[in-house]
């Protein structure tokens, strides 16, 4: 059955692979037979890996996010998460949306289901 | 809907949870370190409550695992474990 | 009765989430719900064979080792599958270092969880 | 050469091997050729590692509590990571000694190596 | 010329420690100085041989894999000691999943370490 | 003496360098998204700013490996990473 995902990625970017592995679990979860619907949300330290300056390519994110864009899955910044961090909508990458805190949590609560990494 | 709170995920898990006039909070693993300031029920793992000699206030329930997936069974639930 | 999938990205000694995927997949057979793991990252370490560490309590962690824990599950029904790429990644030579029963996937086997599971905790 | 060390508790004792590999590694260092001195002290989450409370025994900490004691090596509880958490000094294990945020930090300044788990 | 030792507990997959290891390791050698690293806990993971994560970065963290980065400091050098006890733990097969030249310990040897290195460093 | 500060030990990590009066603290790892208060001079990992993309203060130097090898081995060191 066709699933309404939510993948939330939660550590920092670098020096671990939960951010690259967790966007290469979303696009293949999104290509797979029931082509499920996928939203990533940035949230906490994640945060700092939807930013423009971060070195996707050093990061491994950068054939991830094209086939997740491919399969019309969405990435998302988490406003409330980045007030926390002192990280400003300026500072996020073009290709992911800012949602505020009430946007982000009633996804999260609307989701047929949710991992995180 | 269930929410399974640990300690490096509260910050979002909390929030989620604060949202949904129907939460039950459970407390899992470090989790239970935490006194949540939330209008909803509020239980925490038995067994890890147990092995880190924590005195749970009075208005948190500790809960089994059994129970715990029982409760899974008849309701959704949110991870943030 | 459900289906339960787990999804487990931690390891066996950093995180105590290998354990509560353990319990909760044990409190699920019990019931007689149906389990599957999908062992993901660090998980993937969780069934490596032959883990030994001497002198642990019977009332702790380490009671029995992970990957006897995982065995019990799946000598009980569960379904266990790793992800190949992080079996790979670690160097982890599935044939000779799994049990038997631990089976090598791949993500779709996760989108199919997903799809046909009642309930998915992701630990 | 014999060394005077300081071994740094800083996680959460349950869930994880740190604390008690941690001091399976401070007895092991004090029971080397050298005789080290170590000082091993709960800072950061570790502080609830050091209460009365938690169950010794489940977390495989008895074994080398007792060791360490047989080489002289000493406990430290780290009284301000015992603040931030609403730790208090009774709720302390009997052969753990609580330092003052002055006297830990002095500790570890002046020891002649530091390790952390 | 100065002797540094090594403390590393962290993986090869949850943290950068090892990758800051090997960069301290790398710039003491080329220094000329001596070199030891002890690997404990997840730390026992770091040299496992074969590791392969396809599609990644020149530039980044995994340009090459963990284990290919320590045989490049043991070729030119370091000595590369893992806890024995760690390796057990994880179901280590020592002497198959090891390439040549990483040894395997015990704490003895982490106490000589910190009797004889100018230097420890702890990651 | 020189303190190689990540953030998870930041907490203890600081607090040691406050109380040296020659102290250099060394941020290293994650430890470079943090902007510590303390009288002592900071310097951050090149690399590790680099690719996290994060604009460093004025008043924080970059540090290569190379040149935190040399320090070292002039200076004693201690790490909270």
């Amino acid at each position: 059955m066709k699933r309404d995902v939510v993948v939330l990625l939660t550590r920092a970017p670098y020096g671990r692979v939960h951010i690259p592995e967790g966007l290469r679990a979303a696009r293949g979860i999104a290509a797979g037979f029931d082509m499920h619907d996928v939203t990533v949300i940035f949230t906490q330290d994640g945060v700092y890996g939807a930013r423009e300056a971060v070195d996707r390519e050093a990061l491994n994110m950068t054939g991830h996010v094209a086939d997740l864009e491919e399969q019309d899955g969405q990435m998302v910044a988490d406003e409330a998460a980045m007030a926390e961090r002192g990280v400003d909508e300026t500072e996020i990458a073009d290709d992911v949306m800012v949602w505020s805190d009430d946007r982000v949590t009633a996804r999260i609560r609307n989701a047929d289901k949710t991992l995180d990494f | 809907m269930l929410y399974l709170i640990d300690k490096p995920m509260a910050e979002i898990g909390l929030r989620t949870a604060a949202g949904d006039p129907e939460a039950h909070v459970v407390l899992i693993q470090d989790g239970v370190y935490l006194t949540p300031d939330i209008d909803a029920p509020v239980s925490a793992v038995a067994r890890d409550v147990d092995v880190r000699g924590v005195s749970l206030p009075p208005d948190i329930d500790r809960i089994s695992y059994h129970d715990v997936v029982e409760t899974i069974v008849e309701q959704e639930v949110r991870s943030f474990v | 009765m459900a289906y339960i999938g787990f999804l487990l990205t931690g390891g066996p000694f950093d995180s105590e989430r290998w354990r509560t995927a353990y319990e909760l997949g044990r409190a699920a057979l019990d019931q007689g719900h149906e389990v599957s793991y999908f062992h993901y990252l660090d998980g993937a370490l969780v069934p490596v064979a032959d883990q030994t560490l001497p002198g642990c309590s019977d009332s702790g962690l380490y009671d029995e080792m992970p990957t006897e824990k995982f065995q019990e599950l799946i000598a009980d029904g569960a379904e266990v599958i790793c992800c190949g790429l992080c079996v790979d990644a670690r160097g982890i030579d599935a044939s000779a270092d799994y049990p038997e029963g631990v089976e090598v996937g791949l993500l779709p086997d996760l989108a199919d969880i997903i799809g046909e599971a009642d309930r998915v905790v992701s630990l």
